[in-house]
């Protein structure tokens, strides 16, 4: 594992005491309150926990397993990657589609709800600690787990992000990563053209690729897209980390379901992933 | 689920002084408890992780997921799929093989003062008799739980346990080759429970096991597709508790050895539940994905029941249906 | 479930003219019905109370409660214990007999403008053919549903649904009474429900219902007693689906009759899985108690979900699992 | 059926527009809105909710058949006899004892809440409609169904009450019954003696009864007690009606799950009940 010692950026007041792959508490129960909760766009709602523990010690990358209150008929925990942690104000903020009840049911929860959380968990993302030049690519939600990680870099690092969805509606507010990333590192893609480039986001990331070489690339998104761009990146032979999602019952490491098919065998998205570098994983 | 698993803060035991008469310890067919609650097989991995959230020696024993003569990779993903009040999965007894169990597994779960059953799994009767036979040579193993029963692999597994002939020449043969304590667990899908129990009784198991998992089947309607790459599954949680209960009461009524009930137990109530209806010792599976306290909040809830109701041995507790 | 359903005020059909063109109608072995969901046996009773909801020539047809030769005064109280998603009844097949029925209750549903499906059960195999006798003097019936499954009664019912070769014979007694749409119910309380179903094809049944209640149990904890007097029920409602969808996934693929799938169905969603897994059409049980007008908004929910993917004959999702 | 014709007290706002065992609007579902919700006594609550069909329609003895709002795998829904419908203003009372999680949850319910609601439900209260003298006996919550019954008679008849209770902290307010019945006709009962009488509620019946002669007995509460009452009755002679409880499912007729025993065959107590002629229940 790679241990970054990074240098914060001035204005960066989330993750100021995590360190990427330092091994910080590992995942505890917590009972999060809500203190905001709304959408942003079309079918994509923020919500905002107090949940100091999982505040303290997440890196980006890693995600929370969280018990849908009310919902006693449905017994699964949901995984959602940390977007955002204040070790600070204790607060943690998770980003979400609404894609089926549990996350239909989530978007409806009052400030003050208690909220089950198991965190932090997994793998985060491991980027070279001397990177110079790296390449974020989140495809709709997938942007989620990278804000985070936008945010471990010193101004020292050139971050570009590409950035798509399928439509205008539903983009995730790219606004909060200008604190990271220059306006001309940053890269909008969209399916039908309603915003930024009308094209996928691998076709940016492609175009990217052949302008200048990355010290890194950490892309999160449909399976599919981080096929392409994993395969992208070993086309130049550059490092590059894939988050990947997979139906999860514990999220603790005990129960198999989650594995992921890898050059080292069967691993478990939860524990040893959800991040994994993208040239073992064999799709 | 006590509130304290709920807060997630069960720190330690109960130390209520005023519940510490209550003798929470039982006997599975010569396995000796502290108390009756150990883990279901596969649900709890080998201990390791839910070491983090609470001490392993809470718990009566832990059960290991299930062992192979070989390495086994499971089924395809998706092998999960939740339902009502549920869980199907598929994931195909996915382990290291026996020899990997041993030196990894094995070796650190038999440092956690708690005794270790060690299910055990294969594809023929050869093939449970070789992993019975690698595993005698271990000393710290406390009991077998012989999985004939799991509907997730293809061949073996399930087509043990829906046979009673079956059942009782692969429970003989492993019989012969151990004297440790031999659980067999059975599987509900089948029309007649009792005539297995019995088949494997006969055969010498020291105590069975019920209920493994219901199979079923989940369908997404928009992509009309199975959710389960596998299509089948087994079905578990709160769901099938019913199931389970009717099975360890039946098969109660039908065999004189011990029993380990399972199916949906939740809470301290569930468990009470499972040895009234006929249970000595009682597993906590799907719950854990849930609550991963729920183990030894379901202890402490028996203790409180116990105390409540003026019940000084739980051994009481089994079989007593009014 | 459809917002209607919910706000309590579902009048009518739904009268939306671009959903206009979807044929929703379905031949289920000899029986037309304008759309395919029809009610479970038992959980309607004869139609008379819903019809205070809705108009019934919603449904694609009534399934009656089970009729008996004589009257049958059914199992003690309490018959009824609520479950995770699920409930267990030990009704006991309480019914008047044969010649009431046909008196009262058939006299009145065969006035409603949708087809009736007569659930018949028996002690023994006579018993279900002096039933079917009796009722082929009534012009209006539009096919039978054989109950040879349920869990509630102690000899008959279950038993003939446990061993295909009972199920078989029973099957092709009545087989040779009726020239109607016969519909034999079966039970998944067995190993294998492929083979009890190409028994009652191979017996001339038109049809299959999958499935009748799973057996199971209650147990109040702190009463120590069973929540059912007859202690043992069949459980239904949600937990059960998963069951159900693997059992009509099972037996599509074994047999040709078409077939009637239920178990747990409350939306159209849960309707499309059954289709796809296999059935012909869908019958509305449990879900009828917490929602009455569970039944027509599940058809209004049907012709939704075809309008919207583009299915002009809702006959194309028969066993469209891809 | 009795077709009771009765004149209603001037102080009566309760019930004013329904008639005794008239043929009033069936069941029908109602989502209601809680207007109010809250503990009375130790593990007694009272549900204000606004339902206008069912606060018209509603005749005393009958009941709601309640969804649990936000409890998912609780398929069944729960009977509650409806304590008080105020026609005028479209709301209903329900009092009911926390024994269970679903009536725990109910107690949980805010203000606002949307309930299911199917009602009215059931066969009421027949008193004889030239009754002079009737008693009433309710053991704990068994006194609900019996406020609205003691609403109907008019000031021309002499209305008793028997309310009893395991002790003081359980015993319901009888407050509100003061509109209708005189204090020398209350009679309070506890196990404990820690409120009214030291005695079982059959105690006092027996005692009253011995004393002078009623027309009409109306009962609920455990079924031993109603037992105990329907035996009395039967000893001097008296019309006496019980209301019974049954675990239900349907609650409309339609499923069997509620049978009662008498002397016509099985009858459903949800429609055919829940309140019989005492004398011809098979107990
Ligand atoms: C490590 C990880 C991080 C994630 N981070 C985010 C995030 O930041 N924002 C976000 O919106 N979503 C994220 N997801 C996906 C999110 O977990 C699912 O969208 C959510 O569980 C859907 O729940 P539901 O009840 O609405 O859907 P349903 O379809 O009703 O869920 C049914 C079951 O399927 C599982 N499931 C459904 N979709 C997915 C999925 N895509 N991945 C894994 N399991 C799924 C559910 O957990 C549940 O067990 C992440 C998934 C993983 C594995
Ligand atoms: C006609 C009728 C009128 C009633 N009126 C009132 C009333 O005014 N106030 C009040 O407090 N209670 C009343 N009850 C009882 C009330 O329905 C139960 O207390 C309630 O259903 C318990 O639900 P629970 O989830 O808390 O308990 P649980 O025990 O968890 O319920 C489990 C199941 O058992 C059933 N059940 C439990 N207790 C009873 C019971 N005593 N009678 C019938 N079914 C039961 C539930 O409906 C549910 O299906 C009435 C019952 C009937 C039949
Ligand atoms: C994810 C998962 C994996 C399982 N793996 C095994 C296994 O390896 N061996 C076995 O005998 N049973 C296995 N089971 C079955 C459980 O041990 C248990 O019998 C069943 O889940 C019912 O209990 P529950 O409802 O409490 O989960 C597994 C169950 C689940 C949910
Ligand atoms: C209260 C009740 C009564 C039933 N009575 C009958 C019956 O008379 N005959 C029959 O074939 N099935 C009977 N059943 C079984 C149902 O018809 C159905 O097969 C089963 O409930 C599964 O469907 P569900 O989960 O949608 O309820 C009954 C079920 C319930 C819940
Ligand atoms: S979710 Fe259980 S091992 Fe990953
Ligand atoms: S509750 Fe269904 S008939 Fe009474």
């Amino acid at each position: 594992m790679v241990n970054a010692e990074v240098t914060y950026r001035a204005c960066d007041s989330e993750y100021n005491r995590l360190e990427l792959g330092s091994d910080a508490g590992g995942p505890k129960q917590e009972i999060g309150i809500v203190i905001d909760n709304g959408f942003m766009a079309q079918t994509i709602a923020k919500i905002r926990l107090s949940a100091p523990y999982i505040a303290q010690n997440t890196r980006p990358g890693q995600f929370v397993h969280l018990r849908l209150p009310g919902l006693e008929a449905h017994i699964l925990r949901r995984p959602f990657s940390v977007y955002a942690a204040d070790a600070r104000n204790g607060e943690i903020q998770l980003l979400y589609q609404t894609v089926g009840l549990g996350t239909e049911h989530l978007s409806t929860l009052p400030n003050g709800t208690h909220v089950d959380l198991i965190g932090p968990i997994g793998r985060g993302w491991q980027p070279p600690r001397d990177a110079k030049r790296v390449l974020l690519v989140g495809g709709g939600l997938g942007v989620a787990p990278l804000y985070s990680l936008a945010s471990t870099f010193t101004t020292e690092t050139e971050v570009h992000l590409v950035m798509g969805a399928q439509s205008a509606d539903r983009l995730i507010c790219w606004k909060p990563f200008s604190t990271y990333i220059t306006e001309p590192c940053l890269h909008i893609t969209t399916d039908d053209g309603s915003a930024g480039q009308h094209c996928f986001t691998t076709k940016a990331v492609k175009d990217l690729l052949e302008i200048g070489a990355f010290d890194y690339i950490a892309t999160c998104g449909p399976e599919p897209m981080q096929k392409s761009v994993a395969a992208l990146a070993a086309e130049h032979q550059t490092f590059c980390e894939v988050s990947l999602e997979r139906r999860m019952a514990c999220g603790i490491g005990a129960c198999l379901s989650c594995v992921v098919n890898t050059t080292s065998g069967l691993q478990r998205a939860c524990v040893d992933g959800p991040v994994f570098n993208a040239q073992e994983v064999i799709w | 689920m006590s509130k304290r698993g709920l807060l997630g803060d069960p720190t330690g035991h109960s130390d209520d002084h005023s519940l510490g008469s209550v003798d929470l310890s039982v006997n599975l067919g010569g396995l000796q408890m502290r108390n009756p609650v150990t883990v279901a097989s596969g649900t709890f991995g080998n201990g390791k992780q839910y070491a983090e959230f609470f001490s392993l020696d809470r718990l009566g024993a832990i059960t290991t997921k299930g062992v192979s003569l070989e390495p086994w990779i499971g089924n395809d993903n998706p092998r999960i799929a939740e339902t009502a009040s549920g869980m199907l999965n598929s994931i195909g007894l996915q382990n290291p093989g026996v020899e990997t169990f041993i030196s990894e597994d094995l070796s650190w779960l038999t440092n956690q003062d708690v005794p270790v059953i060690v299910n055990v799994s294969g594809h023929s009767a050869s093939e449970y008799l070789a992993v019975i036979e690698r595993l005698e040579a271990v000393e710290t193993i406390a009991a077998y739980e012989l999985n004939i029963s799991c509907p997730n692999i293809d061949c073996g597994g399930m087509s043990f346990g829906t046979d009673h002939q079956a059942a009782f020449s692969v429970t003989q043969l492993c019989r012969q080759k151990t004297g440790r304590p031999l659980i067999v667990k059975l599987t509900p899908n089948v029309t007649d429970i009792g005539e297995i129990a019995k088949a494997v009784e006969a055969a010498g198991a020291n105590a069975i096991s019920l209920i493994n998992t219901v199979l079923g089947m989940a369908i997404d309607s928009r992509r009309r597709k199975p959710v389960l790459a596998r299509k089948v599954g087994g079905l578990s949680g709160p769901a099938i508790k019913p199931i389970a209960l009717r099975m360890v009461y039946e098969v109660h009524q039908q065999v004189q050895i011990p029993l380990l009930g399972m199916g949906g137990i939740c809470s301290a109530e569930d468990a009470i539940e499972f040895m009234l209806a006929g249970a000595t010792a009682v597993a906590i599976g799907t719950a854990n994905f849930t609550n991963p306290y729920s183990a030894p909040a379901v202890v402490d809830g028996l203790r409180e029941y116990c105390a409540e109701q003026g019940i000084s041995r739980i051994t009481e507790l089994t079989g007593a249906l009014q």
